[in-house]
C-alpha cells in the first residue's frame, strides 16, 4: 500500500461522503465528479489505464452533466413547504450503512488472500480484441440496452402531449 | 570534487555538441542530460517537471504569440493595423494586456459560490493543460506516449464541460447559467462528429496511441506525396469534420454562441474579472492550440515534413508550423464567418455532421479493405467509390440544411 | 451547395488582408497623436467666446445677454453679469462658465446668440485627469481671439466678419445720417 | 489470354459485388423521398445493369477454363464471426450453376426493371417498388452465390420478405394483403422444415459450407461422414435433412401441398408476378434442390443405387405438374392461368431433377424463366391495355390492336407449350421427358409429364382464343390501345431470347447440359434421332393439345362474356371441379383451420368445464370446510374471540409499518439483513 | 502491513457502505440515484482489484466486467433521471417520501 494509494482513497472517499451529505444538490454533484476522477485515478494507479479515461469521459463527461441537469429541472418551485426530514430515519440510514460496513471490512479482513505482485498491462488492442470475440454477445447486448435506455429516458423525460410548458 | 565537476562539464559539453549535430533530437538528448544530473529517484520526478516546464513554456508563449497574432490579423483583414503602440510593432502587446488584466479588481458578486466561483477556471485551464501532455510534438517527443493517448485527451476535454458549467452556475447570473447550458449543449452535440472523424483515424491505424497514428503516416507516396491521412477521402472528410467539431467545441467564432457579446453579454464568462478572465481567455486558447495540434497529430501527419528534400529540418519545427497554420486558419475563419443561429447549430451537428462522419466511417473501412485490390486500376476505382460514397449523401445533407424558408421582408417605421 | 458561399467569404477576407499590405489606401485609421485626420469644415467640438483686438477681456463679444444660458438644453452655461460700483449692470461677464463634462455639442448656443460671442471649437483632445473641477471651464480658458476662430473655421469667420462689417458700417451710416440730420436740424434751428 | 490469376482472385473474390450492387441501391431507395421518380428508376436500373454486366464477366469467367477435364468451381470464404470456440464461415461459389442463374436473373430482371417504369408510372408509390424489387434483386442474387447454406437461408428469407411486401404492394386492397399474408405464411411451413433441416445438417457435419476445399457438406468426405453409420449415428440422417431441405423448396416453388400461396399472389402487381413468382424466386426452390443435389443423392448409396429422397422428388413433381395443369384449364383470371402453369412448369423441373436429369431442369429454369416472364409482362400489357381487366372472358379479339403484344405472346405461348423445333420450351421440355422415360424406378413421372405437356398445350391455346380471337367483350367505351414503348421493347427482347436460347440446349448440340455438368460438348445427331420415338410422341401430345384448343375456341369464338365456357356445357362437374382448383383451400379450410379451431374450442371447454369444474369443487369443498369452521367458531371460540380480534388488529397495525410505501425503510431492513448476514456468515466461518 | 488487495476491498467496501447510507439517509431521489452510482462503483473497484492483485494470470474479465459496468450505468443514469423528472412533474417534489402511493 503506497502513498499514492492512500491519497487516493481519500480523494474518493472524502468526495463520496461529501456527495451524499452536501445540503447543496449541485455541490453533491460536483463532489461526485470528484469521486469518480478519484476513482478513475485509482484506476491508472491499478494499471487500468482504458478503464480509467472511460470512467472520466462517461462520468465527468457525461453522467454528471445529465445530474446536474436533473437538478436544475427540477428544482421545487418558490414557496413550496420544505420536506421536514425525521432525525431518526437518517440516523438509521447511517447506523445500518455502517453496520453493513464494519460486517464487510470484517470479512475482507478475515479472509486470507494472496495479492498478485507483478505488474499487469492490458492494452486497448487486448481489449478490443477480447470485445469482438469473447464478449462480442455482451457487448452487442450493451449496445442494445443503451439504445433501449435512450429511447426510454427520451420517451419518459418528453413532455406528454398536450402538457404545458413550465 | 573536481573530478567530478569536470566530468559534468565534459558531459555537458558533449550534450552540447550532440545537440548541435542533431537539432532535430536536441529537446530529448537535453532532457535526458538534465534528468541524468539528478539521483536516480529523482529523476522520474524531474523529469516530468522539465516535460511540464516546457510545456508551459511553449505554449503560454504561443497564446501570447495567438493573441497578438489575432488582434493583428483581424486588423488587417478589417484594414487596420492592428496593435501597434507597446513596443516595435506592437509585440509587447500579450505583456500589456496580461499586466492590465493582473492589475484589474477581481470581482464576485454578491451571493455567488465564491469557492466555485474560483474553481472554475482552474479546473478549466488545468484540464486545456493536461490535453497537452499526449500530443507528440516531434519524433520521439510526446511527453507522455500512453496507450491510449485519444481517449486521455477527450476524457480530459470533456472534463471542461464541467468547469463551464461551475463557471456559469456559480456566477448567479442568468446570462452565465444559459451562456454554460448553450455551451454544454454545444459542446455535448459537437463531441460526437469530433470523436466520430477522429475514429476513422484510429480504425485505420488499430490504435489509439497518437504516436503510431503519426508513425503510420510516414513516408511518400510516388515519392512526392505524403502520406498524411488528409489526403485520402475518408481523411479529408474527416479533417473537415473533425474541424468544424474544432471549431465549435473551443467555442471559436462562427459557433461562440456560448459567449455571444451581443445576445448573452459573454455567457459564462460575464461576472468574471481580471485574471479569473485571463484564466478562461488562456483556457481557450491553449485548448484551441491542442485541438488543432490533435488535428495535425491525426490528418496533418503530425511532425512529418511535407516533402521529402525538407526532411532535415527538426520534427518539432514542422509540427509547429502546422500548428501555427491551423491557429490562422482558425483566426481568418473568426474574421470571415458570421455566429449561427442554436437551432442551425444543432441541425447542423445532428443532421449533417452526425450522419456523414458515420457515412465517412464506412467509407474508412471500405479502403481499410480495400487496400488488398491490386488489379490494374485499384487506386482509382478506390478513390471513385469513396468519392461516390461521400459526395452522394453529402450533397442530399446538404440539400436538406438549406433554408428553404424566405422570411418577410423586414418594414421599418421612422420616428416622424 | 453548402460549402461554397464558405470559401467564397474565406476569399473575400484574405483578398482584404493581403490587400491591406501593398494598398495604404485601403487603411481607414491613421496613427493618431502623430497623425491627425484634417477636420470637415463644419465640425464642432465645444463652444467658446470670441474677442476682438488683441486685449481677451475688453475684446469680448458677450455681453452678458444670457440667452445662451437661458437656451442650453443640458444647461451646462453660467453666466454673472459684470455690475460697476453702484450696481449698475455693465455689458460684460463677471463670470462665464461652462461644464464641458455636461455640454453635447448641440450648438445652440451659437444659434441664439445675437452678438456672435460664442461659436464652436475643434479642441476635442480635451481628456483631464480631474472630472469636476478641471472640466468646467472658466471665462479665462474659453476666451479665444477672433484670429484663432478665423484658423479653425474660415468660411464662417469670414462671413461673419463680413457681417459684423457690414453691420458696423450699417451703423456708422445710419449714425451719420442721424448726425446729419441733426445738424441739419441745428442748422435750421437759428432761423 | 486473360491469365488464371486473373479470374481466380478477381472474378470469385469480388463475386459480392453483385448482389451488393442492388443491395445498395435498396439502401439508397429505401431513404429516396416520394418526389424522386426518375432518380429511383434510373437508380434501378442502372444497378441491375451494372450487375448484369458483372454476371456476364463472371459467366464468362466460367467458360475460360475449357476444355472441360473437371468441374469448374471456385469458391471463397471468408469468416463471418465467431462463437464460442466456432468460427461461423460464410462465402461465395462461382460455378456453373450459379454463373448461368446469376446472368438469367439479372438479364430478365432489368427487363422487367425497364418494364415496370411503363406499367407502375401512375403509382404513387413508384420508389417504394423499385426500392422493394432491388431489396429482391440483391437477395436473390445473394442467394445465387451464396456458398454457405446459412447465408443462402438469410437470402432465401430476404426474397421471402421482399416477396411478401411486393405482394401485398396495394395493402389496401384486402385481398392483397390477404395474399401477401398467406404467401408468407404457408412459405414459411416450408422455411420451417429447411431451417430444422440446416441445424440438423450441421450438428451432423459442423459445417454449412456448401464446398470448402474438401470439407463443406456437399463435398465427399462430408457426405461419406453422413451415410457412414457408424459415424453419423443413423442411416435416416441423410434422407431426413434432404427431405426437410426439399420441404423448403416445396414452399418456395410452390409444389403440391403448399401450392396454395402462389395463384394468391397475383394480387401483387405484374412485374412482380414476373419477376418474383415466375422467373426467379419460385426457380430458387429449383435451385436449392439442384444446388443440394449430392446431399439429396447421397442416399443412394444405402439404397442400392435409387434414392428415396430423389423418389420423391420426382413424385410430387410430376404430380404437381399434372395437378396445377389440370386447374389451369379451367381458370378464368389471365394472370391465375400463367400461376398455375408456373407451378406446372415447376413440377416439371422438379421432376427433372428427381429423375435424373439434372441439367435439363435447370436448362428448363433457365427457358422458362424467360417465357414465362415475356408471357406475364405480355400478361401485363394486355391488362394495362385493357384498362386493368384481368378476366379473360372480357377480353378477346385484341390481336388486331396489340400487335406487338399479340406477336410476342404468341412466341411466349408457342414456347410455353413447346412447339417443334424452333422455341426453347420444346427443347427443355424434350430433355425433361427423355429423362423421365428412362427412369427405370417408375413410369409415372413419364406419363404425368406428357399428360402435362398435352394440358399445357390446351390451355395455353385456349387463352390466346379467349384473350386476341373473338370479339372484345369488355367495356365498349375504352378501345384496348398498345403499351407504350417501355413495355414493349422488354417484351420484343425477351422474346427474341425465348426462341434463341432453345438453341443452347437441342439434343443434337446440348451446349447447355453438357456446360452444367462440365463435359464437353459435342455435336452429334444420333441423340437426336435415337430419341425421335419419343419426340414423335410428344410433338403429337402438343399437336392434339393446340388443335383441340383451337377447335373448341378458335375455329368459333366464345359468344359472350357471361357466356358459359365450352367445357362447362360439356361437362359441367369436371369443371366446376377444375375451376374450384380441386378444392385444395377449401380441403385446407376444412381440415387445417378447422382442426386448429377445434383444438382452441376443445381448449376452451376443457377450461371452462374440466379445470373450471375441479376448482369450483374444490372451490365447494373449501367452502364446507368453511361451513364447519365457521360453526365450531361460533359455538366453542367465540369467547376469545374478542381478545384474538384485538391482539391482530393490534399487531397488524405494527405490521403495517413495514409496508408503509417508504423505499427507504425498506432499504434499511434489506441493509441491516444483509449486515446480519453477514454476520451469520462470518460466525459460521469462524465456527 | 496489508495486503494490497485488501486495501482496495476495503476501500470498495467503505465506498459501497457511504453510497449505502446516501440511499439511506437522503431522502433527495437525486441524491438516491448518487448514492446508487457509488454503490456501482465500488463493485467496479472490485472488479478491478481482482483483476491487478488477483492470482489468475492472463484473464481480462475483470476489465471487460468493468467496462461493462460502466456502459450499463450510464444506462441506468439515464433512465433514472428521466424517471425523476417525471415524478417531479406529477408530484412537483423529489423527495422520495412523497412518492409512497401507487397512483401517479
Amino acid at each position: 500500500m503506497s502513498i499514492s494509494f492512500i491519497i487516493i482513497s481519500m480523494i474518493i472517499l472524502l468526495g463520496a461522503a461529501a456527495a451524499v451529505s452536501f445540503s447543496n444538490l449541485i455541490h453533491c454533484a460536483l463532489s461526485l465528479a470528484v469521486a469518480m476522477v478519484g476513482l478513475a485515478m485509482l484506476y491508472l494507479h491499478l494499471g487500468a489505464e482504458f478503464v480509467g479515461f472511460t470512467q472520466v469521459l462517461v462520468y465527468v463527461g457525461a453522467v454528471s452533466i445529465v445530474v446536474l441537469f436533473a437538478i436544475l429541472l427540477t428544482r421545487p418551485a418558490p414557496f413550496s413547504p420544505g420536506v421536514h426530514v425525521p432525525w431518526h430515519g437518517r440516523v438509521t440510514g447511517i447506523l445500518v450503512a455502517g453496520l453493513v460496513a464494519g460486517m464487510l471490512v470484517g470479512a475482507v479482513l478475515g479472509t486470507p488472500l494472496t495479492s498478485h505482485v507483478g505488474q499487469r498491462v492490458i492494452t486497448v488492442k487486448q481489449i478490443g480484441m477480447e470485445l469482438m470475440t469473447t464478449y462480442a454477445a455482451p457487448l452487442e447486448i450493451v449496445g442494445l440496452l443503451l439504445t433501449a435506455a435512450l429511447m426510454g429516458a427520451v420517451i419518459l423525460a418528453a413532455p406528454e402531449n398536450g402538457e404545458k410548458k413550465p | 570534487m573536481n573530478e567530478l565537476f569536470s566530468e559534468w562539464v565534459r558531459r555537458a559539453v558533449e550534450t552540447l555538441s550532440e545537440m548541435l549535430r542533431n537539432p532535430d533530437q536536441a529537446p530529448v538528448v537535453g532532457k535526458a542530460f538534465i534528468v541524468s544530473v539528478f539521483p536516480e529517484f529523482l529523476q522520474g520526478v524531474v523529469g516530468a517537471f522539465i516535460s511540464i516546464a516546457a510545456l508551459i513554456s511553449v505554449f503560454g508563449g504561443l497564446f501570447a504569440l495567438l493573441t497578438l497574432m489575432e488582434r493583428k490579423g483581424l486588423g488587417r483583414i478589417q484594414n487596420r493595423p492592428g496593435p501597434n503602440r507597446v513596443g516595435p510593432f506592437g509585440i509587447l502587446q500579450p505583456v500589456a494586456d496580461g499586466l492590465k488584466m493582473l492589475t484589474k479588481e477581481d470581482i464576485v458578486p454578491f451571493r455567488a459560490d465564491a469557492f466555485l466561483h474560483f474553481i472554475a477556471p482552474v479546473i478549466l485551464v488545468m484540464m486545456s493543460l493536461l490535453t497537452l501532455a499526449v500530443i507528440p510534438y516531434g519524433r520521439n517527443m510526446a511527453p507522455i506516449e500512453l496507450d491510449s493517448a485519444l481517449l486521455f485527451f477527450f476524457a480530459a476535454g470533456a472534463c471542461t464541460e464541467l468547469a463551464v458549467f461551475l463557471a456559469g452556475w456559480a456566477s448567479r447570473n442568468k446570462y452565465s447559467l444559459l451562456g454554460a447550458m448553450r455551451a454544454i449543449a454545444q459542446m455535448i452535440s459537437y463531441e460526437l462528429p469530433l470523436l466520430l472523424a477522429s475514429f476513422s483515424a484510429v480504425l485505420l491505424v488499430g490504435s489509439l496511441s497518437l504516436v503510431s497514428i503519426v508513425d503510420s503516416q510516414g513516408g511518400f507516396m510516388l515519392g512526392v506525396l505524403p502520406k498524411w491521412n488528409v489526403l485520402t477521402p475518408w481523411g479529408f472528410v474527416g479533417f473537415i469534420i473533425f474541424m468544424i467539431g474544432a471549431f465549435a467545441e473551443s467555442n471559436r467564432s462562427p459557433f461562440d454562441l456560448p459567449e455571444a457579446e451581443s445576445e448573452l453579454i459573454a455567457g459564462h464568462l460575464t461576472e468574471y474579472s481580471g485574471f479569473k478572465y485571463a484564466l478562461f481567455f488562456m483556457a481557450e486558447y491553449i485548448g484551441m492550440l491542442a485541438i488543432s495540434g490533435l488535428a495535425v497529430t491525426l490528418f496533418l501527419g503530425g511532425w512529418h515534413a511535407p516533402v521529402p528534400f525538407l526532411g532535415w529540418v527538426p520534427s518539432y519545427c514542422w509540427f509547429f508550423a502546422k500548428l501555427l497554420t491551423l491557429a490562422c486558419f482558425f483566426i481568418w475563419v473568426r474574421a470571415t464567418l458570421p455566429r449561427l443561429r442554436a437551432d442551425q447549430l444543432m441541425a447542423l451537428a445532428w443532421k449533417c455532421l452526425i450522419p456523414l462522419s458515420f457515412i465517412n466511417l464506412g467509407v474508412t473501412v471500405f479502403w481499410h479493405y480495400s487496400a488488398a485490390w491490386s488489379f490494374a486500376m485499384a487506386l482509382p476505382a478506390r478513390w471513385g467509390i469513396a468519392f461516390l460514397a461521400l459526395a452522394v449523401p453529402y450533397t442530399f445533407l446538404a440539400r436538406q440544411l438549406g433554408t428553404k424558408k424566405t422570411f418577410a421582408r423586414r418594414t421599418y417605421r421612422f420616428a416622424e | 451547395m453548402l460549402g461554397t458561399g464558405i470559401i467564397r467569404g474565406l476569399v473575400v477576407t484574405a483578398r482584404n488582408f493581403l490587400g491591406s499590405f501593398y494598398d495604404r489606401r485601403r487603411f481607414v485609421t491613421v496613427f493618431y497623436p502623430e497623425q491627425k485626420v484634417e477636420m470637415p469644415e463644419r465640425f464642432r467640438s465645444f463652444p467658446f467666446l470670441v474677442y476682438d483686438g488683441e486685449d481677451a477681456v475688453r475684446g469680448l463679444r458677450c455681453v452678458a445677454c444670457k440667452i445662451c444660458e437661458k437656451n442650453c438644453p443640458p444647461q451646462c452655461i453660467y453666466i454673472v453679469q459684470q455690475r460697476d460700483e453702484k450696481g449698475k449692470p455693465l455689458k460684460h461677464p463677471a463670470v462665464f462658465d461652462l461644464d464641458i463634462s455636461v455640454c453635447m455639442s448641440c450648438g445652440i448656443c451659437v444659434e441664439v446668440c445675437p452678438f456672435d460671442s460664442i461659436k464652436m471649437d475643434k479642441v476635442f483632445e480635451v481628456a483631464e485627469s480631474a472630472r469636476f473641477e478641471k472640466l468646467l471651464f472658466g471665462k479665462a480658458a474659453l476666451s479665444k481671439s477672433n484670429a484663432y476662430y478665423r484658423s479653425v473655421s474660415p468660411a464662417d469667420a469670414g462671413e461673419t466678419d463680413a457681417r459684423l462689417e457690414e453691420e458696423k458700417k450699417a451703423a456708422a451710416a445710419k449714425a451719420q445720417a442721424a448726425a446729419q440730420k441733426k445738424s441739419a436740424a441745428q442748422a435750421q434751428e437759428p432761423q | 489470354m486473360i491469365s488464371k490469376t486473373w479470374e481466380t482472385l478477381l472474378v470469385v473474390k469480388l463475386l459480392w459485388i453483385i448482389p451488393a450492387i442492388p443491395m445498395l441501391a435498396a439502401g439508397v431507395l429505401a431513404l429516396t423521398p416520394r418526389g424522386y421518380r426518375r432518380m429511383a428508376a434510373s437508380l434501378a436500373i442502372g444497378s441491375m445493369v451494372l450487375a448484369f454486366l458483372f454476371s456476364c464477366l463472371a459467366f464468362y469467367a466460367t467458360m475460360i477454363p475449357l476444355p472441360y477435364s473437371e468441374a469448374w468451381r471456385q469458391s471463397y470464404n471468408v469468416p463471418w464471426f465467431d462463437i464460442g470456440h466456432e468460427t461461423v464461415r460464410v462465402g461465395w461459389v462461382l460455378d456453373p450453376l450459379s454463373a448461368l442463374m446469376l446472368a438469367m436473373v439479372t438479364f430478365v430482371g432489368t427487363c422487367i426493371f425497364v418494364f415496370s417504369t411503363g406499367y407502375m408510372a401512375e403509382d404513387e408509390n413508384f420508389t417504394r417498388f423499385f426500392g422493394f424489387l432491388t431489396l429482391f434483386a440483391g437477395a436473390m442474387l445473394g442467394l445465387i452465390i451464396s456458398n454457405s447454406l446459412l447465408l443462402l437461408f438469410i437470402c432465401w428469407e430476404l426474397v421471402g420478405l421482399a416477396s411478401y411486401l411486393l405482394i401485398g404492394f396495394w395493402f389496401h386492397k384486402p385481398s392483397a394483403a390477404a395474399a401477401a399474408k398467406k404467401a408468407f405464411m404457408t412459405t414459411r411451413i416450408g422455411d420451417l422444415g429447411l431451417l430444422i433441416g440446416m441445424v440438423w445438417l450441421y450438428s451432423e457435419t459442423g459445417t454449412l459450407l456448401f464446398y470448402d476445399g474438401g470439407f463443406g457438406c456437399l463435398e465427399t468426405k462430408a457426405l461419406i461422414g453422413l451415410v457412414t453409420p457408424a459415424i453419423s449415428g443413423g442411416t435416416l440422417a441423410v434422407t431426413g435433412i434432404a427431405l426437410l431441405i426439399f420441404c423448403g423448396a416445396i414452399g418456395k416453388s410452390g409444389q403440391f401441398p403448399l401450392h396454395v400461396w402462389l395463384p394468391d399472389a397475383m394480387e401483387g402487381p405484374t412485374p412482380v408476378s414476373a419477376l418474383i413468382h415466375a422467373a426467379t424466386m419460385v426457380a430458387a426452390g429449383v435451385f436449392l434442390v439442384g444446388r443440394m443435389l449430392p446431399l439429396m443423392g447421397a442416399d443412394m448409396i444405402l439404397f442400392s443405387g435409387s434414392s428415396p429422397t430423389l423418389y420423391i422428388v420426382a413424385m410430387v413433381g410430376s404430380f404437381t405438374a399434372l395437378f396445377a395443369a389440370l386447374i389451369a384449364v379451367a381458370q378464368t383470371d389471365i394472370k391465375r392461368i400463367l400461376a398455375y402453369s408456373t407451378v406446372s412448369q415447376l413440377g416439371y423441373m422438379m421432376m427433372a431433377i428427381g429423375v435424373g436429369g439434372y441439367p435439363a431442369a435447370i436448362f428448363h429454369l433457365l427457358t422458362h424463366a424467360f417465357f414465362k416472364a415475356l408471357l406475364f409482362l405480355g400478361s401485363g400489357s394486355v391488362i394495362h391495355g385493357c384498362h386493368h381487366e384481368q378476366d379473360i372472358r372480357r377480353m378477346g379479339g385484341i390481336a388486331g390492336s396489340m400487335k406487338i403484344t399479340f406477336a410476342t405472346y404468341a412466341v411466349g405461348m408457342m414456347a410455353l407449350s413447346g412447339v417443334p423445333f424452333f422455341f426453347s420450351g420444346f427443347w427443355s421440355k424434350e430433355a425433361i421427358l427423355h429423362a423421365a422415360l428412362t427412369w427405370t424406378p417408375s413410369m409415372l413421372p413419364f406419363i404425368f409429364g406428357l399428360c402435362g405437356a398435352f394440358l399445357t398445350a390446351f390451355y395455353m391455346t385456349r387463352m390466346m382464343g379467349y384473350v386476341f380471337f373473338g370479339n372484345y367483350r369488355g367495356d365498349s367505351c375504352h378501345a384496348p390501345h398498345e403499351s407504350p414503348a417501355t413495355m414493349t421493347v422488354p417484351l420484343v427482347i425477351l422474346a427474341v431470347f425465348a426462341v434463341l436460347l432453345g438453341f443452347a440446349g437441342t439434343s443434337f448440340w446440348p451446349w447447355c447440359q453438357s456446360y452444367l455438368t462440365a463435359q464437353r460438348v459435342r455435336f452429334g445427331w444420333e441423340e437426336f434421332l435415337h430419341a425421335w420415338p419419343l419426340t414423335g410422341g410428344s410433338i403429337a401430345m402438343v399437336a392434339a393439345g393446340i388443335g383441340l384448343g383451337w377447335k373448341l375456341y378458335i375455329s368459333r369464338p366464345v359468344g359472350g362474356a357471361d357466356a358459359p365456357d365450352i367445357l362447362e356445357t360439356m361437362h359441367p362437374k369436371i369443371y366446376n371441379c377444375l375451376k374450384n382448383k380441386f378444392f385444395v383451400d377449401e380441403f385446407y379450410a376444412a381440415t387445417w383451420v378447422r382442426w386448429c379451431g377445434a383444438f382452441a374450442s376443445v381448449s376452451d371447454w376443457m377450461e371452462r368445464f374440466v379445470w373450471g369444474g375441479m376448482m369450483r369443487g374444490a372451490a365447494f369443498f373449501t367452502a364446507c370446510l368453511a361451513l364447519l369452521n365457521s360453526e365450531t367458531d361460533e359455538r366453542v371460540v367465540n369467547g376469545s374471540f374478542d381478545g384474538g380480534c384485538k391482539v391482530l388488529k393490534a399487531s397488524s397495525g405494527k405490521l403495517s409499518l413495514f409496508q408503509n410505501g417508504k423505499a427507504q425503510r425498506y432499504l434499511c431492513v434489506i441493509g441491516a439483513a444483509f449486515a446480519l448476514l453477514l454476520l451469520a456468515l462470518e460466525m459460521g466461518v469462524k465456527l | 502491513m496489508i495486503q494490497p488487495l485488501h486495501a482496495c476491498l476495503i476501500l470498495s467496501s467503505l465506498l459501497f457502505c457511504i453510497g449505502l447510507a446516501g440511499v439511506l439517509a437522503r431522502h433527495n431521489t437525486i441524491l438516491m440515484l448518487i448514492g446508487v452510482e457509488l454503490m456501482l462503483n465500488a463493485a467496479n473497484v472490485n472488479f478491478i482489484a481482482f483483476w491487478r492483485y488477483g492470482a489468475w494470470a492472463g484473464q481480462s474479465a475483470g476489465v471487460m466486467f468493468a467496462i461493462f459496468s460502466i456502459a450499463v450505468a450510464a444506462a441506468e443514469i439515464a433512465v433514472g433521471l428521466a424517471l425523476v423528472i417525471l415524478i417531479f412533474r406529477h408530484v412537483r417534489t423529489t423527495s422520495i417520501d412523497r412518492v409512497d402511493g401507487m397512483k401517479g
